[in-house]
């Protein structure tokens, strides 16, 4: 096996009393699609908060294509690479589509109105948008400078899932994509994970949704408590022994058994 | 049964825990301000009369001038218990003073330029309180504008219309005093065991006791902090949203009212130009008490130890000899402190 | 000599008014010639009478010997001051007569009626002839006419020879000289508003009546925006240093000089007297209060008119 | 068939310019659960707030019982019996567990302390909370007096369950109940639907789950561009034929042929 | 493949989509307002100008009358630009005002007091605006504490420092001019027209437009909206809030120094008590101007405007003759009016 493209040792979060990571491990290899399952509240959104720069960890380190890194911002991972869907979207709800898809990396125009006056390049990049928008084949969005609070659920998902597959060159996560979406917004989705994965980048998808787990992932990670319980192999396991094992009803080495 | 995998997970039953930290002494006390918001304030205040009472003793100390606090701080801390109402409910009211204002002037005006019988002036002086609360009330639950602009647009026209209704003229204690002496009521001293006490300042401990009463142990007082945590959930669990906000408006208006009376009795005269920093003060009071400007959250007790705080601060740094100046300062960094506290409290998750 | 256990109060409407700054920086010297503790307390802007009230309960908690105060809500003071007095403590009003003015133990003032009567005269007496169709703006502190301001303004107006009306109010006038009245809360950046808004009724206006010299400051330069400031007559009150030499520099005509320093260490001496012994201050001659005197400082002198020149004014002055 | 308990005809709703109801019809029989399945934006969520009081339609009629009401606020379709989970929880964060249960319908003392000082009967709502709470089997809540925000997403959503389980006598209305939650969080909520069905309550069910939907449905209404498009029932058609239906890949008339 | 009914949802491609009503005049209005919501408060200018323009005549629509009320609005119209900036970041900032006059006094101070060159005086002036703005940054985007009570605060704070350095004295204005014309520089007139403008009331100008660019044009303006709408969003999507925060603090406060700059070509003389209002007034522009109090949404050319209407009000009341309180009421009228109206044009979805 290869080294991993992006992993994590022994991470520790506390918020407050609560202690959301609790020395976990975690890795990433190059190309494939891993899979977090667990319970409500068992950390996985901490986890790769923790990863992609969103919190910054009390203990523990994470490696990127085997060096180390300590990301202190998500502009930071996102520099590196590394592109997240959060769970609760991060767009700004009053500004446009290409505005959100270029926040933070936002392009100046050639020349001293760039340099000199900071200007802003607003064609290229609605002109960058509306191409990864339907290079993605994601929707028929009509207009690129629309708001983002006018764009119903399952459009604000497709816009950030795009954002993330347009910039992400080393590693794109997401977290619950699909968990407010309807049958046909969902699909789409996953459609476009695929996509992806077939360009050659890797992706971590976390979901509650075992039918999608165990139809995408080329491995699971299952994370129980805080901490990686284990790992396993879709093609290994069934998907009771899989929730089993995240609800705590059975333990690895039983599974192992 | 598609989904048969789902099954396995009603195997176990047991609830899932992660391991709990051991406790620091910090974390403990973080807990136990946590769960009673009103102890910060009331340790500041206790701490500050220690403090002052070392550095001054008996000038400090005396009956005289700790019930003299009492005297300075009843105004104000009427008019934050108002204020603390309309916070709660993720509001501000910067109208607070102008509505004061505006009702002892009724209260004066009606008495003296259309001679009614002083309890009649009282009575539309108090109504008019409640009438300006109604306007803002209406403005922010049915018309749904944002509190901090319907009441910064209310202070000027509650403001200016006082002005134009009083033409600017003070009624002298004196002519009050003979003519009606009720509008004087709340200035009435009692004394007790050497220590003196307005009806003024009863009604300021009074009304902190019973709308504390109300807030925590009525259906209305469990509403006002749903409405202020969250309308929307509110409303979708069955909160009278509208109505809870409008009676909290209302009201507010009402005690500014009452706190106009009491002006009155403070200050003797009927006086068009006081209470101009009413608005400023009270929202310190409330503040320095530990409210959440975001609302539902605090308690208004924790509002009376905070304007009796200022109090002291004032007292006790006046009675040392430092310049007034220094007093603000000093309060502007209290309002910071306290505030900071408070949001080192709210981190503490259970 | 030392009179180390007394302490006095000293109040004034703000700490921030040049006149206020220096009556307290009179009081404080006077105080420690004399080896009294003196404290200082003022309202947070002009008019503000709850902060007065809670400093007088406050002196007498702090167990003062005597209080000066310049009230800035004169009637309504009355009972915190009964209760002050009721207490054994001395009151002195300061700069602002009581109403009625023997609520206080004394008075030691300026002559406010009299300050405004002595501009008034001058500038008629300036203008001669073209006093008779005189375009007269007022600048007053503001609208809520407390006595200084309706006395100033209303012996200006006397002074100048126009009919008052009711002159325990300004604005019921109805000569038509008067352009109009404004306010300028006694300070630089509203007396420039004033004056602005009075050149927008008319800009043709030639004689100002301001309250005090920074709001004469402002209206000058209200004026040297639209190139008028040497054909307007600005007169003014305090005899404040900058405002004296405003007056040698041309920027007012003429300036009624007010002392108070000397009410301030008056007043003080008044309190340790009484500590000493219980004596009580007398009043001026034919008037209910000590008056502290006034003198109007110019340097084109009007006959009729006494005054005293900007040279003199400077050695007199308090700023 | 007998009479509908509850039902709505021509309901209209328009948000400027958008018509989220656009002259919809609905039925819901006794003791029956009825699901609503529909896309993203199909417009749901506003049904079921109109048919409960949370929003007022601007056209059309809802029927109880047979009887025509107009609910203008939440309290007046609960004071008749329908409770509602809506899909964003509707509850107070700051306040306890007992606190949101009996929110707007608060118990007070007996006597003059209740009459007189209106003060709250907290004991004996306490006591019924956990009753509630225990008899529904739900969870082990450690602390009645908790404050919402302390609980789990799941816990959260146990809660709101709980209420409307206890206080719905005519109508329970789930939108969305386990969007958000893990596998044994959403096991736990569909059997307390069927026990509440088991009760003899009828129940809506608002899902983007069809395996849950075809689980637990007697009837599957489906909403479709702010309309009932068709009522199918789960054992005459395949999940696939209903996914098309509410997508709009087949009308109804294609079904029915 | 579990999930094979999943597939016939993706045969149709077509978008979905509702019937759109027929739009009303009142539609089409409502939402060209709500891509520019600096219009209405345009258009208000524009009718408050007809109308006293109809009502006084020449005295009002003079170029001396008209280019008053700029020279009127200048001190206010720049803090307000600076309170636009903290506001559309959702925040609020009180110590406007103080640490206007606090940075004229240290321009005054360090010239007279210190024997500094002005250039020196001023720059240090413009550091200490600055300074105050980070202290108030850090405080909010660091230790995350409310705008409100932050700057509640540095309010009180900035001015009971300010009267304590200057010690209250006013530095004359004559003074000034002899000694270090700098400091009145913005006070310097010319002439374009008939119409006389100071380098104050262009300065207003020129920043005005400068800031619109920047917020419109660059990566900074984006992000400055992006952290008013919803700092969480904004920083998983990679903006640097806090950067963004004290940037605009800082920003603003250095603003409010040039408004103390203006302030002394304005009134001449370095003046300690001025500017007690600027606090209130330039939040009242803000709203008036149309930029939320939420944050994230308005334009800054709507301040320009909305200091402009309170202007032209108050000159236009004065012309008329009408009692100043009446002017402060219809103030108070019109905020109300411009959110309620606000309101309206948000409720376009579209
Ligand atoms: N900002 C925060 N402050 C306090 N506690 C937090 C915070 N974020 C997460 N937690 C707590 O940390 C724990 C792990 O939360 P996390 O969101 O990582 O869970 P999750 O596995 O993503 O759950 P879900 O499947 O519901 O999204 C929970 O108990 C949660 O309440
Ligand atoms: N308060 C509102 N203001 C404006 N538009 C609204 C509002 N509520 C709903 N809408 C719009 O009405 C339409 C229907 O929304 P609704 O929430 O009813 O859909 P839904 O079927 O419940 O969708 P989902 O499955 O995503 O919950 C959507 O286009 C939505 O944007
Ligand atoms: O006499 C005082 C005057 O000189 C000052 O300038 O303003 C206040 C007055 O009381
Ligand atoms: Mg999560
Ligand atoms: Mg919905």
């Amino acid at each position: 096996m290869t080294d991993p493209i992006l992993s994590a040792r022994n991470l520790v979060k506390r918020y407050g009393h609560v202690t959301a990571i609790d020395h976990c491990d975690f890795d990433l290899y190059p190309g494939e699609i891993l899979a977090v399952i667990g319970d409500n509240g068992a950390g996985k959104s901490s986890l790769i908060k923790a990863v992609s720069g969103a919190v910054a960890p009390d203990e523990g380190e994470v490696w990127l294509e085997g060096a180390k890194v300590a990301f202190t911002s998500p502009n930071d991972a996102r520099e590196a690479g590394i592109e997240t869907v959060y769970q609760q979207l991060a767009l700004s709800p009053a500004l446009s589509i290409a505005d959100n898809m270029f926040m933070g990396r936002e392009l100046r125009k050639p020349g001293i109105l760039g340099s000199w006056f900071r200007m802003l390049d607003s064609a290229a990049m609605q002109k960058f948008a509306r191409d990864k928008l339907t290079e993605l084949g994601l929707m028929t969005i009509q207009n690129i400078n629309q708001a983002v609070e006018t764009l119903s659920g399952g459009q604000r998902q497709g816009v950030a899932v795009a954002r993330a597959a347009a910039f992400g060159s080393k590693v794109i996560i997401l977290d619950e994509p699909t968990a407010a979406l309807g049958v046909k917004e969902s699909r789409r989705v996953l459609e476009l994970i695929q996509d992806v994965k077939s360009r050659g980048i890797p992706i971590i998808l976390i979901s509650h949704n075992m039918p999608h787990v165990f139809e995408l992932a080329d491995r699971i990670h299952i994370h129980r408590l805080g901490k990686r319980l284990t790992v396993v192999d879709p093609k290994d396991i069934s998907m009771s022994d899989a929730v089993a094992l995240m609800t705590g009803a059975m333990t690895p080495d039983d599974a192992a058994a | 049964m598609p989904e048969s995998y789902e099954s396995s997970a009603s195997r176990d039953q047991s609830v899932a825990e992660f391991d709990s930290q051991g406790r620091t002494l910090g974390h403990r006390l973080q807990h136990a301000l946590h769960v009673t918001p009103s102890l910060v304030p009331l340790m500041v205040l206790i701490a500050a009369v220690v403090v002052f009472g070392l550095l001054l003793g008996q000038r400090f100390l005396s009956p005289f001038a700790l019930t003299l606090i009492l005297q300075q701080v009843q105004i104000v801390g009427i008019v934050a218990l108002a204020q603390s109402l309309v916070i709660l409910t993720a509001g501000i009211d910067l109208s607070v003073g102008a509505v004061m204002v505006l009702s002892s002037v009724v209260m004066g005006q009606f008495t003296f330029r259309y001679g009614l019988p002083p309890g009649i002036a009282v009575m539309s002086g108090l109504l008019c309180g409640a009438l300006c609360g109604l306007v803002s009330g209406v403005l922010v639950a049915i018309v749904k504008l944002p509190p901090f602009i319907v009441t910064l647009g209310m202070w000027q026209v509650v403001l200016a219309g006082n002005f134009l209704y009083s033409r600017n003229e003070t009624i002298r204690s004196q002519d009050i005093e003979a003519a009606a002496p009720l509008l004087q009521f709340f200035g009435t001293r009692v004394e007790i065991g050497g220590a003196i006490f307005t009806f003024g300042v009863l009604f300021m401990l009074i009304l902190a006791v019973v709308l504390a009463y109300a807030l925590r142990f009525t259906a209305w007082g469990r509403h006002v902090y749903a409405v202020g945590d969250d309308p929307e959930a509110a409303a979708l669990s069955g909160v009278n949203v509208r109505g809870t906000l409008i009676s909290v408006y209302v009201l507010a208006g009402t005690i500014c009212a009452f706190a106009g009376w009491t002006l009155i009795g403070r200050i003797g005269s009927v006086s068009p130009t006081s209470g101009q920093l009413a608005n400023i003060e009270s929202i310190t009071a409330v503040v320095i008490g530990g409210i959440s400007l975001f609302g539902g959250r605090g308690s208004i007790l924790g509002t009376l130890f905070g304007a009796l705080i200022v109090g002291v601060f004032t007292l006790g740094l006046r009675l040392a000899g430092a310049d007034p100046q220094w007093t603000n300062l000093l309060i502007g960094i209290l309002i910071i402190a306290a505030v900071a506290v408070d949001q080192w409290i709210r981190r503490a998750t259970v | 000599g030392s009179h180390g256990d007394i302490s006095a109060c000293l109040i004034t409407k703000t700490d921030t008014n040049p006149f206020f700054v220096k009556m307290r920086e009179g009081a404080t010297a006077a105080a420690e010639e004399l080896g009294v503790e003196l404290q200082a307390f003022a309202g947070q802007f002009d008019g503000d009478h709850e902060t007065q009230v809670a400093a007088i309960e406050t002196c007498i908690a702090s167990g003062a010997k005597g209080i000066l105060l310049t009230a800035s809500d004169t009637s309504s003071i009355t009972p915190a001051v009964q209760q002050a007095r009721d207490a054994g403590l001395l009151v002195i009003a300061l700069d602002t007569p009581l109403s009625p003015a023997d609520a206080a133990d004394a008075t030691f003032a300026t002559d406010n009626y009299e300050a405004g009567r002595l501009i008034g005269a001058w500038a008629a007496g300036q203008m001669g002839d073209a006093a008779a169709d005189a375009k007269i703006g007022l600048l007053n502190i503001n609208q809520s006419q407390p006595t200084v301001g309706v006395l100033r303004n209303q012996g200006f107006l006397e002074g100048f020879g126009v009919d008052l009306g009711d002159p325990n109010r300004w604005g019921d006038e109805d000569d038509p000289r008067i352009v109009g009245h404004d306010v300028s809360d006694g300070a630089e950046e509203g007396g420039r508003e004033g004056m602005e808004s009075l050149l927008a009724l008319d800009p043709m206006v030639n004689v100002v009546y301001t309250i005090n010299e920074p709001a004469a400051a402002g209206a000058y330069e209200a004026l040297r925006a639209i190139g008028r400031e040497n054909d307007v007559l600005i007169v003014s009150v305090d005899g404040g240093c900058p405002g004296v030499q405003n007056v040698a520099e041309g920027v007012i005509g003429a300036t009624s000089q007010q002392y108070p320093l000397d009410m301030a260490r008056l007043g003080i001496e008044a309190i340790v007297n009484y500590a000493k012994d219980g004596s009580l201050p007398e009043t001026s001659p034919g008037l209910d209060f000590y008056n502290t005197g006034v003198s109007l400082i110019t340097d084109s002198p009007v006959e009729g008119v006494e005054s005293i020149s900007s040279e003199k004014g400077l050695e007199l002055c308090w700023g």
